[in-house]
Order: structure tokens, then C-alpha cells, then sequence
């Protein structure tokens, strides 16, 4: 195995782990603070998605669109916040898994219905080809600067969570939603606030993967189950179990898928290696997660004591 | 006084830096009534924790019936005869007064895997869910929704509860809370009934109540023992003036 | 429900073929076969989740074991029901056991994330199992083989073993839940740090439940493989975990028909609204999200609702 | 439930309708959503072209089409052919993308003597012992896709290539087909799940195993993404792609554009073949649809015009199924692909065209004949068909 495959694996890893942060970043807050499971988290980021696409087609700027996208986001988001997700705070878990789920049918038909099954969203002309990184290793200039947005978006929300206000009063509800209340924090207009902000990080995932992956209907819910493996490894309402947890999950599902194959070959027939190596692959950040939790039931940085 | 029927040694506890009980000792005999009283955040409740099996201690051990049960789950202690009750309500608030009971009588009466005779058949069960119901003040109540009973009524079917599985000691912890004056004399009733038939280590705020049932007092100031022995004892008792009942007169 | 509601449903159902064969809607006796499958599937897992307050997110999965037992069974060439369907139950019950042993440990949303990821597990293996079909999955060449001259090929007499399966399980489920043991679970739903404190062991109770419920869905998986005369990984998805969930808090959860009702409501929900328009999914979603929002009890809790208002 | 019973009750008539005898009825599944949607969406335009040139008559009976979305998913597939087939009583069912959701429907349309004509994908399976006069294939053998570019490999001395296909039937069919004419070495063997959209994992195992040539088996939407991050990750320059031509088609040309450019690409049609039915479906198809056609919408314009000739030639009397069958299967018809006829397992025995993919006079990005890489050729299991 060469220096530079476990680097290009590495980045593929930090990549994937960073995208899966922002959208776990926001479950996790809505999880943690409204005690809210949401399913409808993976269609904000289809929609950012959708969003970002029809803005790059209106103004011709891929950043433009994707500001533009993301402040549409999170506008459907606290719509959607105020319209429905409200009454469902003081409800039981299963009910809001029946009304989120009602909610991805709903949003997936509402898009189709809109924009069709799919768009086109490339990346910026700028970034389509690759950059030579170390000597023999040109890799995407796009995918790079994917980790650039993560990692700032990252730094963005840590800051935000332990320098500002409105961060100190989500750490306390995330920890203890008596004490916010009894601070006197107006827990409903707050509660709006992390819901937008929740939208905006899902639509700054949606369209820079846009361009990777592909715009359309449905998006969001295979990634969706992958946040919650992630928010639920790192502990809910924790925003360091967020990124670590994301980075874990990214990591290992990117290493596991690129080097399980070869691993398995030292010890099986090569087609039985290959028939094994993708289902265990596939399978290995699930074993992750059951592991952490057999050890850890409520993950790694739990977020009430 | 005779072999006790619990025993705790140097029990103690702690939540992240915060000690909770710090090395108790403590002793109650079979049917003995024995009071615990301190100060609110003193440890009481943890220690019937510990003591019930609901928290395992960071240290010390604690001794039931001649056994260690120390590393014993809570059914398990249960099935020994050790019970307890809760300072907050805790019933099956969606069952009857008269269900709640039954399951109690069921914890105890043979295997619950039995998955095709119905429960209502079974007359055993509520023959003495009905007895242990009129025990406590609760006759003619059967049929009511726990969540719906009064709070005195519900604070009785606590202790019901935990006296329905026929334990040979009970925990009772702070069962009098939140009761009005009559509600508090049938319960103290009820409890000075027990003597001598069920050892009960009793948690409780009004002192009256404690003066009147106790045989033997321990009193429980951060998390530490500072003192045991009958009511005169602990009323002439000095440090437990200062630390205590200096603020808090007996009325 | 009212007494006789359930035997007029049953009489209703055993007469179906009687009217639909001589109109030649034997589309329609499939798809009521279809949907008492997948009652069966709802009803297992509302002993869990609804009677016993466990919310598991991977319910499929013993679904897709039962089915997968059938099918592999078949390929390996024993056709026979009386040895295929019982291991299917018995397998879906380990498999269930040993899950629930692990699961059980956690609480809450823990919970249901760690069945979920079981569940993927299982599905990932079945999808990396080549040998039967892997991703494409695998077709049956013939159903199960019951004997006494009964041939299950026939829609007719398979709706009827259906119909005839799902009452008996729904009467057993009737009196587990009124025995001890429902009881326990019941009670365990309600306080279960309660029930440990006057003496029982809750996660034994839970664990025995959990995989009943497993065992209950592996038979659903053994019809659901004869009915679709085929298996594919599909079976034991994420989203088909969370089909069964919605079934069962649709119809209502801890209501003995709820499962029945989710199934039936959300089967010719789909059947009726996908007939109209491709945008099928819309209107499906619009419904579950009122019931939800007006109905919180599901529909059970509805009908019972206005009976005692 | 009461208020169940009668929403099942009202929706009983609505969907049993008479039976009319006197028209052909065609249930078409396809995948018409998701990623892979183009295809289906392609097949089912093509199709519908060969109808309404006909009048909106197959044969010359009225054509009912009655069309259906698999989503991909084989259960749902298999709804929609139980629907189809119990209750709608089709004659034909056609429209299938994926071989998985064909092998999930076939055995079901065929034991009800309903004729499965397969416009796409045709499993390996259907073209040897388990070949049944109920299942055609108007496309292509799974696996010959994958032999002509094995050929093309080998005639272009490429020594180290890398192999990459879903891991699904489709994929391993292609594997075997490849391996059949390709005479170098195999340096790298990878499956990815069906439907998978990121392969920058992929992508370094190519780069590290470098490779002459890299033939790559990925339909429809997964087939967008990989040549995009293919062509991002800056390894065009150094390692000649390969793809067959639905994995370089006009639906992913409008995906990716200009980085298609020189890619080679094996296909039985090609959008310059210079025939007569060929130019007029090229041409209508870009009237009717206002954008060019691909292999899938040639093949389901083709699975048209065979039905209508089989019907024609029976006079209409589909009610006869033997007699229907030797007409369809005598393919008495002009086919866009030119040469075409059926082998003894009821698939196809074609040529298969090398095509470069450049940009023609009007600046459009096309596949352009390059020359012929097997002629005439069947496939490799039509000896353990035992079907007469």
C-alpha cells in the first residue's frame, strides 16, 4: 500500500466525513435541544440542493447560488418549523418518526413536481480539473475545496457555539432544557433560530456535493440514515460528537470500501473476496456504531450527564 | 440486638467530583424500625438507592439477609425480600388501582412467562392485591386509574406497592411527602403496624412522624453518619444539633 | 372495537374469494393476501413497539429472515412448509434474541439507532450473499409444499392460509397480551423502573418479547417469500423497518388491531392514490401527517375515540 | 376499518374494466425515477414513437400502453406485473431497464403465457438453459457488450486493465463477457454497490494500480458520476476509458459534456448508421422529443417496430400465442441497427460497432462509427438453450 493511496484515501475520508458533519451538526442540535427526531433533515439538504442548482442557472455563479441556496434553505426551514415541526415538540418519538416521515414523502413529491426528477449542477469551470497536491498524486481541485468549506464551516460553528449567545443558550438546552427555559431564553424563537441555521448547514452539504454526486429526488434519505449513525456514535446534542463521529464514519467507511477487498484477498479466493469485500465494507460503520454503543450506550461525548 | 438483617459497610458514592455518601455504615434489625433523617442533599436518597440496588456504590459492600448483595440487581434484591418505595411517585399510571397491586403480587407468585391463561382469571392474584389494597386505606378505590387517585391516595399505593412483595425490609423514602395531616396518620399507622413483622429503614422529613415510629435514628449529614441511637439519644445528642436539628426543631 | 366487529371483518374476509373469483379479480385476492401479510409483519412488530414500548427501527430484518429461509431452503431443494416455515419462525427468533440481548442494553433514541444498525447488517449480508442472489435476489420455482392435497400455487387457497394464519396469530396475540406476560410487558412500558423494583426482571421480559415479535415477523417473511414467489435484499431495508413502523402507529400503537388497520389503511392507500396519479406519494404523506397532527392515537385510537366521546 | 373496506370496496370497479378484444394491450415497467431515470425515460419515448408512427396501432390493432414505475425497486416491479398481468390482462410486457427487476418479473409474466420482451437488459440466465418461448430479447445478451469491448482491448494491446461494474447480475454478466475476449492482464476486479454515486475511493485504487485502459460498467446515473470524478481526478490523461454505449450515451453527454470527448465506447447501434429506418428514426425521434436519441430509445423504437411486424403478420390474431411467437420471433422487420435476427434462445445475433465520441458538423457532441468489432455475434450459452 503506497504513501500515496492511504493520502488520497485520507482526503476521500476527510471529505466525506466533513459533508456528513453539517448535516449531522444540525440533527444533532435539533435532537439534543427539541428532543425532536427529524427525518425530514435529509430533504432540507435536497432541497438546498435543488436550490443551488436553480440559482446557478438564474445569476451563473456557482458561489453566488450556493449563498443564495443556502439562505433559501434555511427560510424553508423555519417555514416549516413554525408550520408543523412546533406542534410536534411536546410529542412522543414515534409520532414525530410518522409526521417526519410524512414530511420526506411531501417534500420528495413537492420537488419532483417543481423542478422534475433531477438537475444539472456542475461544479465552477475553476474547479472541474484536478491539482497536483504531492508529486504523483492529482487530485480533484473541487473535492478539495469541499474540504476547505467543512473545515471552515466547522470552525464557524464551533465559534458560534462557544463564543456567542445565542451558542451559550443552545449548549444549555442542549443539556438541560429546563435551565434554558428557567433562564428565560424565549425558547420558541430560539428553537426557530437553530431550526434555520440546522437548514442553512444542510444546504451548504447539498450543493457542494451537488456537483459529486447528483441532484435529485430522494437525495437525502440514504444520507439521512448516515447522520443519524453519526449523531448517535458521537453522543446527541454534542457538537464535537458531531465532527467526530462524522470524521469516524467518513474515514471508515472510505478505508473500509477501499481496502477491505485487498485485505480479504490475503485470506479468501479472489471471488469470494470480491463478493465479500463490498457487503462488508457496506457493513462496517454499522459494526462501528453497535460497537461504540455495546461500550458506550449513549455515545461517545454524551451531552447530558 | 440480633444478627441485622441489613448491613452496610463503608458504602460510598460519588458523581463525577461530587461525593454523595462517603463510607456509611448502618445497620437495621428484623422488624426494627429505624429512621434515617438529615438535611435535604445529604445523601438520603442515594443511599436508598444503593441500598435498593438501583445504583451500584463506588465502594463498600452491603449485606441482606446474611448475603452479600452488593453486586445484586434490583428484581434480585426484591426477590430476597428487600423493597422500597419512591420519594417520587412512581405507579403504572395507565392501570387500575387494583392492577397495580395484582403485579406486584405477580413479581412474586410463580413465572410471568405464561403467555395463554388470562391474568383476569387468576383470583389468587387479586384476592391479595384487594387485601393489601384495603391494608392501605385503598378499599373500594379497585377500580380507578392510578393517574387519576388523589395524591394522599397515590402516595399510600406507593408504599402499597413495595408492601404487596412482602418484603422483610422496606425502604420507604420520604412517603409521607406532599401528604395532608389525616392522610399522614393513617400512614403513620400503617407503618407502626409493620413493627416487629417488617424491618423498615424509614426516610422521612416530618419529624414528628420519625419521633413517634422510630426505634433507632441515624442521622445522615454530607453524605456521612454522624450519629446513631434511639429518639432521646439523638435528641440530646450535640452534633446533631449544631449540623441539624438546630435549625430544624422537632415541632 | 365491539365484540362482533372482528368476526363480521373475519366472515367479510373468508367470503372475499367466494365473490371475487367468479369476477376474475384475481389481482385483488393477491393484493388482500399482500396486505394480511403484511398485517401479520405490523402486528409483530406492535408487540414490541406498541405492548412493550420498544421502538425498534430494524424490524425488517426478521421479516427478511423468515423469507430468506424459505427461499434459500427452496433453492437447496426442500419445498416443504411443515420443515421451511417453522425454521423460519425459529431462526427469526434467534436472530431476534440475539439482537434484542445487545440492543436492549440501550434507551431511547439509542435504541432505536442500534436495532436500525442490526438491521442494516442483515441487510448488507444478504445483499453479499452471491450464492443466493446477492443484490438481484432470488426467485422461488414453486411456493412451499403443505400437502393434504392442498396446493398453495392456488391464490385462492393461499389467501385462505393466510386468512387462517393471521387470525390464529391475532387470537394468540389477544391472549399473550391479556396473560401474565402481557401484562409484565405492558407494565414494563408504562414504569419499567418500577416493575424492576418490585421484583421482576425486565430485560428478560423485554428480551422475550423482542424476539416473539421476531419470531411473529419470520412467519410473516415465510408467506410474504410465497407470495411474491420471491426474495430480494429490498425485504430487509431500512425503509421497509420503517413501512412496518408507520403501519403500526398509523393504525395505533398497543391497540391489538392496530397493525391490522396500519396495513390495510397504508396498502390501499397507495393501491387507490398510485392509481390516480403519479404524484401518489404526495397524497400519502398529506394523510399520514393529518393523522398524525388530529389523530394521534392512529386509527384504532380514532374509532374508539368517538365510540366513548 | 369499516371506512377501509369501502375505500377497497370503491376501488375495485374503477379498476377492473371490460376486456376489449380487438386491441393489443403492452404493460411497459421501466425505472422512470430516480438516477437512473433517463433510460427508462428513453426506452419508453422510443417505444411510444414507433406507436404513433403507426397510427397509435400495433399491427394494426389499436395499442393500448399501459405504463408503469419500477422505481428500481424489484418488489415494486413485481406489483406492477402481478397488476398487469392478473388484472389488466396484457398481451406484452416490455419496458424493463435493470436486470435485476427482469429477473424478479420474468418468471411471473411467462407462466402466465404473457410474451416478456426484453428492450434492455437480458440476464445471462434467459439465453441458456433456462431460455423460454415466452422471453425475448430485442436488445442484446448481457454479456456481449462486454466481449466487444474485451475484443477492443485486445486489439488495441492495451496489457493492464481495470474492471468496474455494480455488484449485480448486470455486472458480473459483463465481467464474464469481458473476460471471454480479453487477452491481457486484469489488474484490478471492483464492484461497487448498485446505485452508488461517490467513487472517490475507486478512483484511488485506479490510480494506484495504473492501468493501460479502464473498462468501466456503469449505467445511467452511477455512469454520470463516475466519468465526472474520472475526469476531476485528472487520470484521462494517462488512462484510455472505456465504457460501453449506454455508459457514454446522450443521456450522460448532457451530464458531463465536453470531457467526453475521445472516449471509446461498443454499442450494436449507432446513432450514424446509415440505413433507411435508422435515418427516419433518428430524425422523428428529434422532431417528436427535441433531442437526439440514444441506444435505449433505438431499442425501444425497435421493440416497437417488432411487435407491429408480429402482429401483422398473425393478422392481428394475438389470441394465438404459437403462431404469435414464430412471427416475433422471425424479427420480419427493418431494425435501426440494420442486420438483425433472433438465435434459437429468442436474443439477438448482431454486429457491434467501435464508436469515438466527437463533436459532429452542428457542434454536437455524438458517437460516430468507427468500424465493426464482432459481426453477426450471438452469444456464448445459446447451445444449452434445448428450446425449439
Amino acid at each position: 500500500m503506497s504513501g500515496i493511496l492511504l493520502l488520497e484515501q485520507s482526503l476521500n475520508g476527510l471529505q466525506f466525513g466533513l459533508m456528513l458533519f453539517l448535516l449531522a451538526a444540525g440533527l444533532t442540535l435539533v435532537f439534543g435541544i427539541m428532543d425532536m427526531i427529524n427525518l425530514a433533515h435529509g430533504s432540507l439538504y435536497m432541497v438546498g440542493a435543488f436550490l443551488a442548482a436553480t440559482f446557478v442557472d438564474l445569476t451563473g455563479s456557482f458561489w453566488l447560488a450556493v449563498a443564495l441556496a443556502l439562505a433559501g434553505t434555511a427560510l424553508v426551514g423555519m417555514a416549516l418549523e413554525v408550520s408543523v415541526l412546533r406542534r410536534l415538540y411536546a410529542r412522543d418519538h414515534l409520532s414525530q418518526v410518522l409526521a417526519t416521515f410524512a414530511l420526506i414523502l411531501v417534500a420528495n413529491e413537492t420537488v419532483r413536481i417543481v423542478w422534475g426528477p433531477q438537475l444539472p449542477l456542475a461544479a465552477p469551470p475553476a474547479l472541474a480539473g484536478p491539482v497536483e497536491i504531492v508529486p504523483g498524486l492529482q487530485y480533484s481541485s473541487y473535492r478539495l475545496v469541499i474540504i476547505a468549506v467543512g473545515l471552515a464551516v466547522a470552525a464557524a460553528l464551533y465559534f458560534a457555539i462557544a463564543r456567542t449567545r445565542v451558542g451559550m443558550l443552545v449548549r444549555a438546552g442542549a443539556s438541560n432544557r429546563e435551565m434554558a427555559v428557567a433562564m428565560g431564553v424565549n425558547i420558541k424563537r430560539l428553537f426557530t433560530i437553530v431550526f434555520g441555521c440546522a437548514a442553512a448547514l444542510c444546504a451548504v452539504a447539498g450543493a457542494m456535493l451537488g456537483p459529486i454526486l447528483a441532484v435529485q429526488v430522494g437525495m437525502g434519505e440514504n444520507i439521512l440514515i448516515l447522520a443519524f449513525v453519526v449523531i448517535v456514535i458521537g453522543g446527541i446534542g454534542s457538537i464535537r460528537g458531531a465532527l467526530v463521529g462524522a470524521l469516524l464514519v467518513g474515514v471508515v467507511d472510505t478505508m473500509g470500501r477501499a481496502f477491505l477487498p485487498h485485505l480479504l484477498r490475503q485470506f479468501l479466493r479472489a471471488d469470494l473476496a470480491g463478493a465479500l469485500g463490498p457487503a462488508l465494507a457496506s457493513i462496517l460503520i454499522y459494526v462501528l456504531m453497535a460497537a461504540i454503543l455495546f461500550w458506550k450506550p449513549q455515545g461517545l461525548f454524551p451531552a447530558r450527564g | 440486638m440480633a444478627e441485622a438483617l441489613l448491613r452496610v459497610e463503608r458504602v460510598a458514592k460519588h458523581f463525577g467530583g461530587v461525593v454523595a455518601v462517603d463510607a456509611v455504615s448502618l445497620e437495621v434489625a428484623a422488624g426494627e424500625i429505624h429512621a434515617l433523617i438529615g438535611p435535604n442533599g445529604a445523601g438520603k436518597t442515594t443511599l436508598v438507592h444503593l441500598l435498593s440496588g438501583a445504583l451500584a456504590p463506588d465502594a463498600g459492600r452491603v449485606l441482606f439477609a446474611g448475603a452479600d448483595v452488593t453486586a445484586r440487581a434490583l428484581h434480585e434484591r426484591v426477590g430476597l425480600g428487600l423493597a422500597r418505595s419512591y420519594q417520587v411517585t412512581s405507579l403504572f399510571r395507565g392501570f387500575t388501582a387494583l392492577d397495580n397491586m395484582a403485579l406486584a403480587v405477580q413479581a412474586r407468585s410463580g413465572s410471568s412467562l405464561r403467555f395463554w391463561t388470562p391474568v383476569a382469571s387468576e383470583r389468587a392474584l387479586f384476592d391479595e392485591a384487594r387485601a393489601v389494597l384495603g391494608e392501605i386505606g385503598l378499599a373500594g378505590r379497585e377500580r380507578v386509574h392510578a393517574g387519576q387517585l388523589a395524591h394522599g391516595e397515590q402516595r399510600a399505593l406507593e408504599v402499597g406497592l413495595a408492601l404487596a412483595t412482602r418484603p422483610k425490609l422496606l425502604l420507604l423514602d420520604e412517603p409521607m411527602a406532599g401528604m395532608g395531616p389525616d392522610e399522614s396518620e393513617r400512614l403513620i399507622a400503617l407503618v407502626d403496624g409493620l413493627r416487629a413483622r417488617v424491618g423498615v429503614l424509614l426516610i422521612e422529613h416530618d419529624m414528628d412522624a420519625v419521633f413517634r415510629l422510630a426505634d433507632r435514628i441515624s442521622v445522615l449529614v454530607n453524605g456521612r453518619v454522624i450519629a446513631t441511637g434511639g429518639p432521646e439519644e439523638i435528641r440530646a445528642n450535640a452534633e446533631v444539633k449544631r449540623a441539624y436539628l438546630g435549625e430544624e426543631q422537632p415541632a | 372495537m365491539r365484540r362482533w366487529l372482528p368476526f363480521a371483518v373475519l366472515a367479510a374476509a373468508a367470503a372475499f374469494p367466494l365473490v371475487a373469483r367468479p369476477l376474475g379479480w384475481d389481482f385483488y385476492i393477491g393484493f388482500a393476501s399482500r396486505i394480511m401479510i403484511y398485517a401479520l409483519a405490523a402486528s409483530s412488530l406492535n408487540l414490541v413497539l406498541g405492548y412493550g414500548g420498544m421502538v425498534s427501527f430494524g424490524h425488517a430484518a426478521f421479516v427478511g429472515a423468515g423469507a430468506y429461509t424459505v427461499a434459500v431452503l427452496m433453492a437447496e431443494g426442500v419445498a416443504s412448509a411443515w420443515v421451511a416455515w417453522p425454521l423460519a419462525v425459529a431462526l427469526a427468533g434467534a436472530l431476534a434474541a440475539a439482537i434484542g440481548a445487545v440492543c436492549l442494553r440501550t434507551r431511547g433514541v439509542y435504541f432505536i439507532m442500534i436495532t436500525l444498525a442490526f438491521a442494516q447488517m442483515i441487510y448488507y449480508i444478504a445483499v453479499g450473499m452471491r450464492a443466493y442472489g446477492g443484490e438481484e435476489g432470488l426467485n422461488l420455482p414453486t411456493r412451499s409444499q403443505l400437502g393434504f392435497g392442498l396446493d398453495l400455487k392456488d391464490d385462492v387457497t393461499f389467501y385462505y392460509l393466510v386468512l387462517a394464519i393471521l387470525a390464529a396469530a391475532l387470537y394468540a396475540l389477544r391472549r399473550t397480551v391479556g396473560a401474565r406476560f402481557g401484562r409484565v410487558i405492558e407494565a414494563i412500558r408504562e414504569n419499567e423502573t418500577r416493575m424492576d423494583a418490585i421484583g421482576f426482571p425486565t430485560y428478560r421480559y423485554k428480551l422475550v418479547c423482542f424476539a416473539l415479535g421476531g419470531a411473529l415477523a419470520g412467519l410473516a417473511g415465510a408467506l410474504l417469500a410465497n407470495q411474491n414467489s420471491y426474495v430480494n435484499p429490498n425485504l430487509l431495508y431500512w425503509t421497509q423497518s420503517g413501512t412496518l413502523m408507520i403501519m403500526v402507529i398509523l393504525g395505533g400503537v398497543g391497540y391489538l388491531y392496530g397493525g391490522v388497520l396500519g396495513a390495510v389503511a397504508l396498502l390501499v392507500l397507495e393501491e387507490v392514490v398510485s392509481g390516480y396519479t403519479i404524484h401518489w406519494q404526495l397524497g400519502v404523506g398529506a394523510v399520514m401527517l393529518a393523522i398524525v397532527l388530529f389523530a394521534p392515537r392512529g386509527l384504532a385510537g380514532l374509532a374508539q375515540g368517538r365510540r366513548d366521546g | 376499518m369499516r371506512r377501509t373496506a369501502l375505500a377497497l370496496a370503491a376501488a375495485l370497479p374503477l379498476a377492473f374494466a371490460a376486456q376489449a378484444a380487438d386491441k393489443v394491450k403492452v404493460g411497459f415497467i421501466s425505472t422512470l425515477s430516480g438516477p437512473n431515470a433517463a433510460i427508462g425515460v428513453d426506452i419508453r419515448d422510443g417505444f411510444n414513437l414507433a406507436v404513433k408512427l403507426a397510427g397509435g396501432k400495433l399491427g394494426g390493432l389499436p395499442a393500448e400502453v399501459i405504463v408503469a414505475d419500477d422505481q428500481l425497486n424489484p418488489d415494486v416491479a413485481k406489483q406492477n406485473a402481478d397488476r398487469m398481468v392478473k388484472r389488466d390482462r396484457v398481451d406484452f410486457v416490455t419496458g424493463t431497464v435493470f436486470s435485476n427487476v427482469v429477473l424478479a418479473i420474468a418468471p411471473q409474466v411467462i407462466e402466465s403465457k404473457t410474451f416478456f420482451i426484453g428492450p434492455n437488459a437480458g440476464p445471462a440466465q434467459y439465453t441458456g438453459a433456462q431460455c423460454n418461448p415466452y422471453f425475448f430479447s430485442s436488445s442484446w445478451p448481457s454479456e456481449a457488450y462486454s466481449e466487444a469491448a474485451g475484443q477492443y482491448v485486445t486489439q488495441r494491446g492495451f496489457k493492464s486493465v481495470v474492471f468496474l461494474a455494480p455488484n449485480y447480475q448486470g455486472g458480473k454478466d459483463a465481467a464474464n463477457g469481458f473476460k471471454r475476449y480479453f487477452k491481457g492482464k486484469l489488474a484490478e476486479e471492483m464492484y461497487t454497490k448498485l446505485g452508488q454515486l461517490d467513487y472517490a475511493a475507486e478512483l484511488a485504487q485506479i490510480r494506484a494500480a495504473k492501468p493501460d485502459a479502464l473498462y468501466v460498467f456503469l449505467p445511467g446515473g452511477m455512469g454520470v458520476n463516475f466519468i465526472k470524478q474520472f475526469v476531476a481526478s485528472g487520470m484521462s490523461k494517462d488512462i484510455q476509458l472505456v465504457v460501453p454505449l449506454w455508459g457514454s450515451d446522450q443521456d450522460i453527454i448532457r451530464a458531463v459534456g465536453d470531457p467526453m470527448l475521445g472516449l471509446f465506447s461498443l454499442g450494436h447501434w449507432t446513432i450514424d448508421l446509415d440505413n433507411a429506418a435508422n435515418r427516419k428514426f433518428v430524425a422523428e425521434f428529434e422532431k417528436a422529443y427535441k433531442r437526439l436519441p440514444t441506444g435505449y430509445a433505438a431499442s425501444g423504437y425497435d421493440t416497437g417496430l417488432l411487435l407491429d411486424a408480429a402482429i401483422r403478420k398473425v393478422k392481428g390474431k394475438i389470441e394465438d400465442k404459437e403462431a404469435l411467437r414464430a412471427a416475433i420471433k422471425s424479427a420480419d422487420f427493418k431494425s435501426v441497427r440494420g442486420d438483425f435476427k433472433f438465435g434459437a434462445n429468442q436474443f439477438p445475433v448482431q454486429n457491434y460497432y467501435l464508436q469515438a465520441i466527437t463533436k459532429n458538423a452542428d457542434g454536437r457532441i455524438v458517437h460516430k462509427t468507427v468500424g465493426t468489432v464482432l459481426t453477426a455475434r450471438g452469444d456464448a450459452y445459446v447451445q444449452d438453450c434445448k428450446m425449439k
